[in-house]
């Protein structure tokens, strides 16, 4: 047997003994993954134990260096273990902006006492993050925000709002960027810092989006107070390590795209099919077959760089395609489940829905935001047209 | 016919346009909506509107009404379009009221329409079924004879504006096929009539489109046995061109209001509006809507004008497929430029979007409306 | 009988009487249609006389004043013309840029004595007009036009080159954009001047296009002449002149768009038809049925905007939109055509392919200029968002 | 399957670009045209591919091949596309050379397998007839057994590469109805033979599609009778992967002078790749062209590792519908951002429209594949 399968079956026969029943066959619901935290509410209690014992695995984190608390898997066995995960329809340890952003931008840019300090508690769940980096007048400009930080012997006050925080209503710190000087080229004065948001100084208030549903949030600092010690990079030279943590963002967005519900078998249960098998409206069908090419079409990009980069590519700024692409995909895939639903699809409340039709409803109205959020549609354009293609101006 | 409006329509649309724009009418609809108001309107502006007349605009003036036609109408609608009135004209006025209009005996009229052009009752078409894909002739709830009277039995969904009406338009097959054209008689159903139960259901526009249960309840026969198809086909394409110019007045009023977003809003140091890639996709829009404002002239025109039936489905098919395409295109491409703010609940576009998906699907989507138009000019 | 009835009889009975039988029923065939000139050179003989007769009656120009050897007609009169002779499936008179372009301008901008000279010329097809604008580096970006007109007494003597210039092999005069003032805005340097062609100081070379064919030129001027008195509009007012052209030029383009062959019929040809009478291909089916009311869309917009002028609306900037639409109407109309033929659409040569087929590859070609000629597309848009909708920048 | 160059292939890439690349390639193509070549190709440049090795490349090496996979073949096609080289490497090689392959027997390897891979001989593939709509299943010629032999009657219509051809392989009806996938036998006729009629004709790219009438000429037949239809299937497949490969690099090189022409043209007083919409409709190309590398990798070497059917037809369906799109998009675009100098056709552009149409519709356009790739997953 090879150590790949090796580490499958020893894999699978740990995960059947240790996880727990009331998780089994959860993996599609949202609320059957821990996010961790320091006062996490969870719908299955068997949630804080699954953390836990993942955790103590390293699975949380499974390619992390094992000194932090991963795993040290190879990308290979991290794969296995998503594949067995899956099998049993468990959901995953760990979910959260700790393990997808700031984490891979410590392990990147932080010092050892950085990294010894946080990352543990990352992958443990102790502590759940949110990121401060839209402001009311810096959304596409993002370089243009104004939340200041000026020193204070070795802490930083800071003073400002943020917009558009995902999840700060029930994050413990924030990654954020601030204003550390005023003069010169903007972007040579933002610093990137770490801040505890229980203190006083720090206000969140949600925002209630057209879906009825509140992700994100308002921030405000009011003479919120962090340790020097917390500057991630270069005191003004924070904007390099907000470029990367962006990669790691559009990254996360991009791959939102994956396939869920099966097209074909949404057109059979509501257009119905010919005695030849094929999907009785003809318009319909040939458009989920362009849906359904389109995904094929990603996903074997998404591996040619993902094959790219484990042969030494360095990734660079044609990581915006997969979030660009990967969200008009998203997009293009919930209004077509719409069209196919037809006025089933718009449901809001009442006996005449399905639970899947209101819950798509929702779906669909949230999509709207994905080629908005972490960079907008035009702005990956930008990107692309300039440091891709080279094109002046 | 004169794609132009004459002064006397150029007034009427003046007037519906300041009446509908008054008292910050989109915040209404979204009190109505934070209220859970199962009606989905507001009953007192509902009167005011017919106060102005406006549920009287299609009727022959011995019934009450004011002896225009669509080409008033669309103008009416447009206006509500722009300000998201949620009153029920295009259900109550246009649809029912045309099919008590065109098939009623004066019992019927004096009974249903005349309360309806004064304000006082509304009636609302229960055409649809489940998973009929739009198709009008899909019809499988049946009507027999029994006593001398109707009973009717079966699910009518989707019924516009069906909860708390004062009655029902339904459509019931009483004999053919399930999907034949021929074979559909209508019947009006009272309001607490043994045997119907409307259940109140919410869209995503917070409006109500309920289910109508029928468990032998009692109908009286609007029209001839057997013969409701043709006429039933009329209303809904009159219907829907009434609800192309609610689309109309939508999208004018989203594209102005992401017009005026683009000339304020400043990201890299500039106004977003001075950036070509938005520039060419809003003149892009801009085109699109000047079509649109044709088609909905044109169909309106044409019903009012053009006997002929498949021109007709032609024009209609023609109007409803392109503002239903350029309202999705236009109310999404108001979101993207809005940025961030567009999704939040309290700015307005959101509900334009929510609206624009509604009005998409009701009568028929764009690809309905295409293979429509294909069978009406034969190919 | 309405008057307009009386007219239509009328018109029919002189039509009947009148035109010559080799041109009834060739309506189509692009080369039965006159384009006048000095040396015009037929492929049908009966096309001089038949000229001749129409420009007697002023049905060449319908509705331009009689003065000048127009027809006096009203729209409604000039529309059941055109219907009498589409009927009897004849050509018009004459066609050219006179009557679509330098006619109308001059009409609208030419001095009383310009108009007595030039206008009787152009309704009798004694002249034969082409328009040189364009120069190779001032394509879209129109107004940096470098072609010198220096005064010298009373003529011009012009030095440059124009590229573009549709129809010049076959052209005796030329109106022409030319640069008599280089300091200050480019725009308020150019003038608008008409030259005769027979003259040392032209030379004209055809491009060689990708469809095969050479309707545009290239046009050198070394020394060439003009009277003074041949300047339309101001001297350095050129350009007010030169955008009233261009919306004439615009709109003639846009109009090219008018149906020819049956969309549907030509489906029924190459895809069948099912029992039902649809057409076997459904999507192409929903791709033609888009098309149709595409066309009947635009159709229905430049009736509205006709009635609209009819009652004394001034024609503006949205004219942009009929040269923008309309283009790509007839571009997307001329690829779906191919797509219907399918490899029978990609002849050139051979036994194998109609004579319609192998005319309409050469007319698909033909078209991908469209939305470069007359204005870019883009330019159009730009007109609509400066002009039209007032964005900034 | 990684979807990766492993060094020996990059170095391939490399060899057949460079290769492809000397001597102006796109101005040898015009030369061809203006010449009116009627073979439309030149015989001492397929000479030297043949020396090169390329007309051995998906062959066993006991036959005198490489014994390399399509992974291979494409990067050949792929060089040959932003050359836009005419050298019949897709008909001949892919197309033909594996129907041999595949079905012969050790005598029709040698007589026309050999001499292909050594650039001596060269067959062409006749499978389609006229109006059949890409259908191979759709075949009307016939073939039937007289002493002893196969004698061949029907018009075969868009031979590839078929003029001067030294023999066809002939997709014959042997039994069944007209559009049966099963009762087709493949056979092989000689150029010469009695009955045999190639007429030449020139499509819009210059190169020759032709007619092929048998009249009862005589075919040796190729595999079993009746069983054709299978092979023929993989054999289109294999031949349309090669296809996208040529796509490939045509758009990859249509949009580099595209990139190239918008940093260097000036208009209004700047280089036009400053101009926002320009850079955007740039950067979708971008990424299309993105997916175009994936998906041809990605269905090349799904038909060289892959077994499935379904998911082959599912791959390469979906490889020729997006590089068939791709292709007339960025051709149309590249023509576009040129203004009227790539209208023009002394302008290379112009030849790369041309030859995108050509391949847009050679083995079935989008919409034919869109529907092949439903079928193959069941919808």
């Amino acid at each position: 047997m090879s150590d790949l399968e090796t580490f499958r079956s020893e894999t699978r026969s740990w995960l059947e003994a240790n996880a727990p029943d009331a998780l089994r066959g959860k993996r599609n619901d949202p609320e059957a993954v821990p996010w961790g935290g320091r006062n996490p509410n969870y719908k299955y209690p068997e949630c804080a134990d699954w953390l836990d014992l993942m955790a103590a695995k390293g699975f949380t984190a499974p390619t992390w260096p094992t000194e932090y608390g991963g795993g040290g898997l190879s990308r290979e066995e991290a794969s296995v273990l998503d594949q067995e995960l899956m099998d049993l329809e468990l959901p995953p340890g760990l979910t959260g902006f700790g393990l997808s952003m700031i984490g891979p931008t410590l392990l990147q840019y932080g010092t050892d006492q950085q990294k010894q300090e946080h990352l543990p508690n990352i992958t443990g769940g102790k502590i759940r993050w949110c990121q401060g980096y839209s402001e009311p007048n810096a959304g596409s400009d993002l370089a243009s925000l104004a939340s200041a930080a000026v020193r204070d012997g070795d802490e930083f006050v800071i003073n400002g709002q943020k917009i558009w925080t995902s999840g700060a209503d029930h994050a413990d710190c924030i990654f954020m960027l601030t204003r550390t000087e005023t003069s010169g080229k903007k972007q040579a004065g933002i610093t990137f810092i770490l801040v505890d948001m229980d203190q006083d100084g720090v206000e969140v208030r949600p925002i209630l989006l057209v879906s009825g549903a509140s992700p994100f949030c308002e921030t405000f600092f009011r003479n919120a107070r962090a340790k020097v010690s917390n500057v991630i990079g270069e005191i003004n030279g924070g904007w390099t390590v907000a470029k990367a943590l962006l990669t790691f963002e559009r990254n996360m967005i991009g791959g939102m795209a994956a396939a869920r519900t099966s097209l074909p078998d949404l057109g059979a249960e509501y257009l119905g099919r010919n005695d030849d098998g094929s999907l009785a409206d003809p318009i319909l069908r040939d458009e989920i077959a362009q849906m359904e090419m389109d995904a094929l079409s990603f996903g074997l990009t998404v591996q040619r760089n993902a094959d790219a980069v484990k042969s030494g590519k360095q990734p660079g700024p044609e990581s915006s395609m997969f979030k660009y692409y990967g969200t008009e995909l998203n997009m293009r895939r919930e209004q077509l489940m719409l069209s196919i639903r037809e006025q089933q699809g718009l449901g809001w409340e009442g006996d005449g829905y399905s639970t899947d039709e209101l819950v798509q409803t929702r779906a669909w109205l949230r999509s709207r935001g994905n080629s908005i959020e972490g960079g907008t549609s035009e702005v990956q354009l930008n990107i692309i047209s300039k440091r891709v293609l080279g094109l002046p101006g | 016919m004169k794609l132009i409006l004459d002064p006397a329509q150029a007034m009427l649309a003046k007037t519906a346009s300041d009446f509908a724009n008054k008292h910050d009418p989109v915040d209404r609809q979204r009190q109505l909506r934070n209220d859970k108001s199962e009606l989905g309107y507001s009953p007192a502006v509902w009167s005011e509107m017919a106060d102005l007349g406006w549920t009287g605009i299609p009727f022959a003036e011995d019934l009450g009404g004011l002896g225009m036609g669509m080409a008033e109408a669309v103008l009416i609608s447009e206006s509500m379009g722009e300000a998201l009135a949620p009153e029920p004209f295009i259900s109550a006025v246009i649809f029912a009221g045309s099919l008590i209009e065109a098939l009623g005996t004066t019992e019927q009229k004096q009974a249903w329409l005349q309360p309806t052009i004064e304000g006082q009752k509304r009636l609302a078409v229960a055409h649809q079924e489940q998973a009929t894909r739009f198709d009008p002739a899909h019809c499988t709830t049946t009507a027999e004879q029994v006593d001398g009277g109707w009973r009717l039995t079966g699910t009518k969904a989707h019924v516009i504006d069906g909860y708390d009406a004062n009655g029902w338009v339904v459509a019931a097959r009483t004999s053919g096929g399930d999907r034949d054209e021929d074979g559909i008689s209508l019947f009006i159903v009272a309001a607490g009539a043994n045997g119907a139960t409307c259940t109140h259901q919410a869209r995503v526009d917070s409006r109500n489109a309920s289910t109508l249960v029928l468990a032998g309840a009692p109908g009286e026969l609007l029209g001839g046995v057997d013969g409701g198809g043709p006429a039933l086909s009329e209303a809904i394409d009159r219907a829907t061109v009434a609800l192309c110019g609610e689309m109309l007045g939508m999208v004018r009023e989203a594209f102005e209001r992401t017009i005026e977003y683009l000339k304020t809003r400043e990201q890299f140091g500039a106004k977003i509006g001075t950036f070509q890639a938005l520039q060419h996709r809003a003149a892009e829009m801009f085109v699109e809507i000047e079509l649109c404002k044709s088609v909905v002239m044109g169909a309106a025109r044409t019903l009012d004008e053009d006997g002929d039936v498949s021109n007709r489905i032609a024009q209609v098919a023609n109007a409803k497929a392109r503002c239903s395409d350029t309202v999705i295109l236009v109310t999404n491409e108001a979101l993207q430029m809005h940025g961030g703010v567009g999704m939040t609940d309290e700015y307005d576009i959101g509900l334009f979007m929510k609206r624009a998906r509604v009005c998409e699907l009701t009568f028929g989507d764009a690809s309905y409306q295409r293979n429509r138009f294909a069978k009406a000019q034969g190919f």
